[in-house]
């Protein structure tokens, strides 16, 4: 039913209908414009959350939704003369898909941007254009899940960046445009490497030809599926032959140089160890609410791009390179912990957490096997969900305190226990307490690599228990420590507000969800691991034959 | 021998159209009596652009017409070029009306009647195909320009900044001459398709005089357009110069010498199998030069003006990658690359210069801090300032954007993987100073009072952004009718 | 002769190629000298004077006395002076003046280069010599000497432009650069001279060149009464002698020009008179410009310097501009009825 | 090409490269724009001596060398036209004193 | 053809410089020399002279050697144009028109702006 509709684009573009009816509300009418902005983030929520239902209906489909209309058709060269072939044209396709895939982390988009548009109830200045940016930014990320084709992708992929930069470098701390400098200046190498690695794609592998009356027309696209099919499933395609001359042909080299070149740039978004210093800037300056969607979205279209178009389209390459990608994965996961617990400062303290987190992300695609990719999935939702929590609680937190130093901020369970609850209850999420959904994303990563390289599994089994040290050290201390700070000790701090608490409750409600009843989320990606798999497979028949 | 003939003159009806306005302009200035103001000057200015530019459009698609042996050529290259570059005169047009005090420019007449010449030199240069032509319409627009930088006769700044380009002008001038002596010398013509055929017959004999002319060529028009490391002249012509002139300079004398060069390389040199690989080559290293070097200076500056004439370097480098690709089995549309890029960079660049002239002030503050909180002053203007800038900076959905992606699909196509590299890296190097403004206009306050644009200013800025737009949402139908127009065998090679 | 330039080159056909030069070199100082003198004498009879007459019979060794004279004074060069570009001046006046005589035809016979160029070269070269003033009243360093040394090349290059102009009209019906073929095109009677067709060009042209040789009424850069002399206040001696050479051999010069574009050059004013030698139609012609300029230098007072300029550029040159279209257009005519 | 037009091309480059040394090196102002006079006259001395002996002997160099000096002359009268406008307003005339922009 | 007509040129030119320097190198052995330093003094009428003489030169020189360079360069195309006008049939008179109308446009502009009027001594 829902697949006769275009609810792909109709879910996408859904928050750009409050960006419309923001643009003709006065900015003075600060209640009128956070309310519209709330409710435009809802419509999204509610529309993946019918699609994610209507999906589990019938998973036996992998991609159940699908849009393409041919957006830009430009012809290139009439007069030039490969054989036989009159016109050559580059297209840009509108191309929208749903998978088991993009569909859980597009549900995830939709809910961390509800609940950060109602975490943002607090932000003093500018509010219509805040909102207005906010929504954009979720049309780019929802863009970005959905996007089938290279070009849309990337400009989604684009399309999140400049809200971005506004969202940090206007509503954020003292730092904020060193941040926001910081933010764009990485993600916008990472972008421009990841643009070279798919220009380089589109003008090999991304031809179709076309024959109607005699004239055969060639047309280059960035459309995934073309060229997914013109790599694995035909292997007489001229991107698997060498000719002479042949401008399509790709050499190992050539295969060798767009992954690594495709890992670095997702690497940059992920972040991968060397290249996250932009993060803890961002993560330590942004609005909470800013960080909540940098944190629990952004680091992920990272790793969704690296197994969309860096793990599938190479396999072989990703195969060899597995190890060094475990070992990566785990130097992040110990490298960011360690340095979590030397932090003073909570949000630092939650950056290189997160940076241990998204090792573990790592470690799961390193594994190439269906229970290691699930890993990589779930711990993506999961620190989505869990990283979104702990900073709508460190917003509230500073809304009252002023600060974030660990130190100072000892003893809140007396005053406000509510928030002190959620707190404990997102650290345990984070360290991995089976019931929470942390434990089974992080198990089941571990459990692919195992599989593996059980030995570097084992190292990275290290971080676990690090994980667990900084995380009781720092949300200890915050709630149950010796009231250091004077602010804390006075008595004024509220416990949370029916608004604060109500995104609260309904994100612990989903980590809860997950670590209880993980087939919900593991349901719909069965089949499109599947696909996956049997995708590598083909791969390594073709690399043998 | 074919001598020009009185019904050849209906040929020449855009350039006579200019050419008649500006010795009408000139009488109208003398006769009319010194109380009457001088706009209507220049509205009969837009008035005569316009007109030529009808009559440039009306000959688009028709078959090319090849004056006096070719050396004057009206054909669909030259006529898409034309229909730029009075596009780009009349915005610039439109920004000096109402904006250019009294003081500033003691002789308004003879600004906007010098202009006219030097859009005319510009069209010569695109209709060229003879080298005689091609320095007659270079040095008209040269020698308008020079003047027109230096119009602010009582300020010491300005009157430095025209000497400085008569003086890079000149010696572009000549190196280019020397260059072109060589050519002569080698095939007894002047006509560019005939020194094609020497050079391909004679190679052996020359073939160092051929490099040398080659060298000398590239290094004049380099300078020209302000390629580095040939740029050291313009950001110190752009920040002297009136503001209106500076768009005109970054825009429609960089374009014309890239419509010449391009036409110059490809007719005499990249078509000889002998050479044209040292010749991309060298294109090539230009073109990584100027990106590299352009966009690594911006990031220092804080005076608009010079920031963007090093954005304007950088560009220069862009532009040279569709000239450094060869045609090849798969690429064959150098020149839809290069002018939807031109068209792109033309609109974003005037219409930044024109967001500066409303926002320093009367010229009195043109450094970055005078867009300081923009926003808050005058939110439509930040607006289209966001846009034309995002556009420079390359991101989408804007004509910078698509033009930098067809000049970076072609370098792919023709494997020239490390010069496309090197675009997109210096592009993401130039969001830094791009955002910089975006960081004045939306997180910077200052406490002055809204800002009020002219008429005519605020139109020039909104048609930049709404072009720069609309390049952005429809690319495919502008390239389509340039790719559908143009016609290699016809419209660009000589003889 | 022509015949004998166009063989090769021996070191005998050189001797006598010198041995021409030093003629004609010879021949113009003898001409200076006694167009001096009879200058003194006609502005004498003008004035109702008597003019030079001591100095040998009738005065006739007047200007060869005057010229040792000049030999034999003290030179000096005044210590503000530019030593180098003082000396040079005076030399560089003289060598264009002398050298743009190589062109001109005499007679059918006496031609000395025949120059396809040869207006050309005499254009040219004749415009050497207002740098040469210039420049000695610059190295002068005398405040009379810069103001005449100015003054001049305003005026000279002021001039320049409707002396070449107005002979563009001459070419237009000749067709030719060449002085020979512009002779031969007016052959046959004076009604054939350029002069009567060409009527505005020659007043032009008579106009400009007197102003050109810096003469009365056009003689402001030297004026004596406001200028002391102007450009050579600071030349004594020979050099002040080379200055004044310069002067009267474009004297020569500029009558024989005029005598070739426009009055016919050798040609006899009519047909009968052929028997009669073209060298002395010409030098008839010669005689009757040079006594003309001496004329008008008796006659006219000097024009002021703000009606010398408004004179050239607002009369003259639109005139001499007049000329050449009225010329092409009457040529256009008149191919179209015949 | 004619073997004698290698001595023309010779002081051609070699006044080239004296114009052009001049025009990159000298302080006075006026200089600068002489060495561009003399670079320029280096590439009508180059044409001329095509003209008369180069691979295909023409009329057309000699015609380019006669646009040449039209359009170098009224450069320079240009570049003299601003340069007194700068000196009025600045009283001099050399080029290392002309650092005003960029400042 | 015309090479040695080039000859006699060179030796009237050369003949145009010898004279002078063998004038002058007679004259320094015929003619006295007695140094004076009042000799060797700028004449002023005379005064003593005042400040140096070299002084800048009047602005209008400078636009009458614009308007020269102007016109001399147009008669740099009259030339060629009135020697083969014969040949060339009437469009070139046309186009000679044209060219000489902007130039004239060029006068009348100088004229109006009072540039043609001489103000200075």
């Amino acid at each position: 039913m829902l697949a006769d509709w275009p609810i792909l684009s109709m879910l996408t573009f859904s928050p750009l209908l409050g960006f419309l009816v923001l643009l003709f509300v006065p900015g003075s009418q600060g209640r009128a414009v956070k309310t519209i902005g709330l409710a435009a983030t809802l419509l999204p929520l509610l529309l993946a959350g019918w699609m994610y239902v209507d999906y589990n209906l019938h998973t036996r489909e992998v991609v159940q939704y699908t849009e393409q209309h041919t957006w830009i058709r430009i012809p290139l060269a009439i007069e030039g003369d490969l054989t036989g072939v009159s016109d050559y044209y580059l297209d840009f396709v509108y191309k929208l898909s749903a998978d088991g895939l993009a569909l859980p982390l597009a549900f995830l988009t939709t809910l961390v941007s509800a609940m950060a548009a109602l975490a943002a109830w607090h932000i003093k200045k500018r509010w219509k254009t805040f909102f207005l940016l906010f929504l954009l930014l979720e049309t780019g990320m929802l863009g970005v899940f959905f996007a089938r084709d290279l070009f849309l992708f990337f400009l989604f992929f684009e399309l999140t960046l400049i809200p971005m930069f506004f969202l940090i470098g206007i509503w954020g701390l003292r730092d904020r445009e060193r941040a926001a400098n910081k933010f764009l200046l990485y993600n916008g190498i990472g972008s421009a490497i990841m643009l070279i690695a798919f220009f380089i794609i589109v003008s090999t592998a991304g031809f179709t030809f076309s024959q109607a009356d005699g004239n055969t027309t060639l047309f280059y696209s960035g459309d995934l599926d073309v060229i997914l099919a013109n790599v694995f499933q035909n292997t007489q395609s001229y991107v698997n032959q060498a000719f002479e001359g042949s401008p399509f042909y790709w050499s190992g080299e050539m295969k060798w140089t767009l992954f690594i070149l495709l890992l670095i740039a997702f690497g940059i978004k992920l972040p991968i160890f060397p290249f996250h210093t932009w993060m803890l800037k961002v993560h330590a300056e942004a609005h909470p609410s800013v960080v909540m969607i940098h944190s629990g979205i952004l680091l992920k279209m990272g790793a969704y791009g690296l197994l969309r178009f860096g793990v599938l389209l190479f396999p072989e390459q990703a195969k060899d390179a597995a190890l060094a990608l475990a070992i990566i994965g785990v130097v992040n996961i110990l490298y960011g912990a360690l340095l979590a617990m030397r932090q003073t400062e909570f949000r630092l303290m939650l950056a290189y957490s997160s940076v241990s987190h998204m090792g573990v992300v790592l470690l799961g695609l390193a594994a190439l096997n269906a229970t290691g990719i699930k890993g990589a999935v779930f711990q993506l939702v999961s620190h989505g969900l869990i990283s979104a929590l702990l900073f709508l609680i460190v917003g509230s937190l500073y809304e009252r305190t002023k600060t974030t130093e660990i130190p100072q901020l000892g003893g809140l369970a007396s005053s406000m226990p509510f928030m002190s609850g959620m707190l404990l209850m997102a650290g345990m999420a984070s360290l991995g307490l089976p019931g929470l959904s942390g434990f089974v994303s992080e198990f089941m990563a571990f459990l692919g690599l195992f599989g593996a390289y059980p030995w570097v599994a084992a190292v990275g089994a290290l971080g676990l228990i690090y994980t667990a040290v900084y995380v009781l050290r720092g949300i200890m201390g915050m709630t149950f420590g010796r009231a250091a700070a004077p602010a804390a000790a006075d008595g004024e701090l509220r416990d949370a507000r029916f608004l604060e608490a109500l995104p609260m409750i309904v994100l612990a409600a989903f980590i809860l969800l997950i670590g209880i009843y993980p087939t919900v989320l593991s349901y719909p990606l069965e089949h499109t691991v599947d696909g996956f798999l049997q995708q590598l497979q083909a791969a390594a028949k073709m690399g043998g034959s | 021998m074919n001598a020009l003939q009185a019904g050849d003159l209906i040929h020449l009806l855009p350039e006579l159209i200019l050419v008649g306005a500006a010795v009408f302009l000139t009488l109208l200035d003398l006769a009319l009596p010194r109380r009457f103001g001088r706009s209507a000057l220049a509205w009969l200015t837009l008035a005569a652009i316009a007109g030529s530019a009808a009559a440039v459009a009306m000959k688009l698609g028709d078959e090319p017409v090849r004056l006096l042996n070719d050396s004057y050529r009206i054909e669909d290259y030259a006529n898409l070029f034309k229909l730029v570059f009075l596009g780009g005169g009349a915005l610039v047009v439109l920004m000096s009306i109402g904006s250019i005090r009294d003081d500033e420019i003691p002789h308004k007449g003879e600004y906007f009647y010098l202009f006219l010449p030097a859009l005319v030199g510009a069209m010569v240069v695109a209709s060229s195909g003879d080298l005689i032509t091609l320095f007659v319409g270079l040095e008209l627009l040269g020698i308008s320009s020079y003047v027109l930088v230096g119009m602010r006769k009582g300020s010491g700044t300005n009157n430095e900044a025209a000497f400085k380009y008569v003086v890079t002008g000149a010696i572009a001038s000549a190196i280019l001459l020397y260059g072109f002596s060589f050519l002569y010398g080698m095939s007894g013509s002047t006509n560019l398709g005939a020194i094609r055929n020497a050079l391909i017959q004679n190679y052996e004999q020359y073939d160092a005089m051929i490099y040398l002319s080659f060298f000398l060529v590239l290094a004049g028009f380099a300078l020209k357009v302000a390629a580095a490391p040939f740029h050291a002249w313009a950001p110190d012509v752009y920040e002297g110069a009136p503001t209106p002139i500076t768009a005109f300079l970054a825009v429609v004398s960089k374009l014309a010498a890239f419509a010449i060069l391009f036409r110059v390389i490809y007719n005499v040199y990249a078509l000889n199998s002998h050479l044209y690989k040292d010749v991309l080559l060298a294109l090539a290293v230009l073109a990584a030069a100027a990106m590299i070097l352009g966009n690594a200076l911006a990031l220092k500056q804080y005076k608009v003006k010079r920031l963007l004439a090093f954005s304007g370097i950088a560009n220069a480098g862009y532009l040279f990658v569709p000239l450094a690709a060869n045609f090849s089995l798969t690429h064959y549309n150098n020149f839809s690359e290069l002018l939807y890029y031109g068209i792109a960079y033309a609109v974003m660049n005037i219409g930044a210069l024109a967001v500066l002239m409303a926002v320093s002030n009367r010229g009195e503050n043109e450094e970055l801090s005078a867009f300081a909180g923009l926003y808050h002053r005058a939110p439509w203007t930040a607006a289209a300032m966001t846009i034309l800038l995002v556009s420079l900076a390359g991101l989408p959905v804007t004509g910078g954007f698509f033009g930098k992606l067809f000049i970076l699909l072609g370098a792919m196509q023709t494997e020239l993987y490390w010069l496309g590299a090197v675009m997109i890296v210096t592009s993401v190097v130039s969001f830094y100073y791009y955002f910089g403004f975006i960081r004045q206009m939306y997180m910077r306050s200052s406490g002055s009072t809204p800002l009020s644009l002219t008429g005519p200013l605020a139109v020039a800025i909104w048609i930049c952004t709404v072009l720069t737009l609309a390049l952005g949402f429809a690319p495919h139908i502008v390239i389509g009718y340039m790719t559908d127009l143009f016609q290699l065998q016809s419209d660009f090679l000589i003889g | 002769m022509d015949q004998f330039l166009d063989q090769a080159l021996t070191p005998a056909r050189f001797a006598l190629l010198l041995g021409v030069g030093v003629a004609v070199l010879l021949i113009v100082l003898g001409f200076v000298t006694y167009a001096i003198y009879f200058e003194r004498k006609v502005l004498g009879w003008m004035q109702l004077r008597i003019g030079p007459n001591r100095t040998g019979p009738l005065g006739l060794l007047q200007t060869v006395a005057d010229v040792f004279k000049l030999l034999i004074k003290e030179d000096t060069i005044p210590h503000k002076a530019d030593r180098g570009l003082f000396i040079l001046a005076p030399a560089l006046a003289f060598v264009p003046s002398f050298a743009c005589l190589a062109v001109l035809p005499f007679s059918e016979n006496l031609q000395l280069a025949n120059l396809n160029v040869g207006l050309l070269y005499y254009a040219a070269l004749s415009s050497i010599t207002t740098i040469a003033i210039v420049l000695g009243g610059w190295a002068s360093n005398n405040k009379y000497a810069l103001l005449g040394g100015m003054r001049s090349a305003a005026q000279m290059i002021s001039y320049e432009i409707p002396l070449v102009m107005s002979v563009v009209g001459v070419v237009l019906l000749s067709g030719s650069l060449n002085l020979r073929n512009i002779v031969e095109g007016q052959l046959g009677g004076f009604w054939n001279w350029n002069f009567i067709p060409q009527i505005i060009g020659f007043a032009v042209f008579i106009v400009a060149a007197v102003s050109e040789l810096n003469r009365t009424p056009f003689d402001l850069p030297e004026a004596e009464s406001e200028l002391v002399a102007g450009y050579h206040v600071e030349y004594s001696g020979f050099r002040f002698a080379f200055f004044m050479l310069a002067e009267y051999v474009y004297v020569f010069a500029i009558a024989a020009l005029t005598s070739v574009l426009f009055l016919g050059g050798w040609d006899a004013p009519l047909p009968v008179l052929d028997i009669i030698p073209g060298i002395l139609w010409f030098a008839l012609k010669f005689s009757f410009v040079v006594f003309f300029l001496i004329w008008i230098r008796g006659t006219l007072p000097r024009v002021r310097i703000d009606q010398l300029m408004g004179l050239g550029w607002k009369v003259l040159l639109p005139l001499a501009l007049a000329n050449i279209f009225i010329t092409a257009i009457v040529i256009e005519l008149k191919d179209a009825f015949s | 090409m004619n073997d004698l037009a290698t001595p023309y091309l010779t002081l051609g480059a070699i006044l080239f490269c004296v114009g052009l040394y001049g025009a990159l090196t000298k302080r006075n102002a006026v200089i600068v724009l002489l060495s561009i006079e003399l670079m320029l006259n280096a590439v009508n001395l180059n044409l001329v001596a095509f003209a008369k002996l180069g691979h295909q002997p023409s009329l057309q160099g000699q015609i380019f060398s006669l646009f040449n000096m039209t359009v170098a002359a009224s450069e320079v009268a240009v570049g003299i036209a601003i340069l007194i406008a700068l000196f009025r307003n600045r009283g001099t005339v050399d080029v290392t004193e002309m650092d005003s922009l960029n400042k | 053809m015309y090479n040695n007509q080039y000859v006699l040129v060179a030796i009237f030119v050369a003949l145009g410089v010898f004279l002078p320097v063998a004038a002058l190198t007679i004259g320094r052995w015929l003619r006295p020399a007695r140094p004076v330093d009042e000799k060797y003094t700028t004449y002023e009428s005379g005064n003593e002279p005042v400040g140096d003489s070299q002084v800048r030169f009047n602005i209008r020189y400078y636009l009458f050697a614009l308007m020269f360079i102007i016109f001399d360069l147009e008669t740099v195309f009259l030339y060629p144009w009135a020697v083969a006008y014969g040949k060339l049939g009437l469009f070139a008179l046309v186009e000679m028109l044209i060219f000489v109308s902007l130039l004239v446009v060029g006068l009348i502009y100088a004229w109006k702006k009072k540039v043609l009027t001489w103000t200075s001594i």
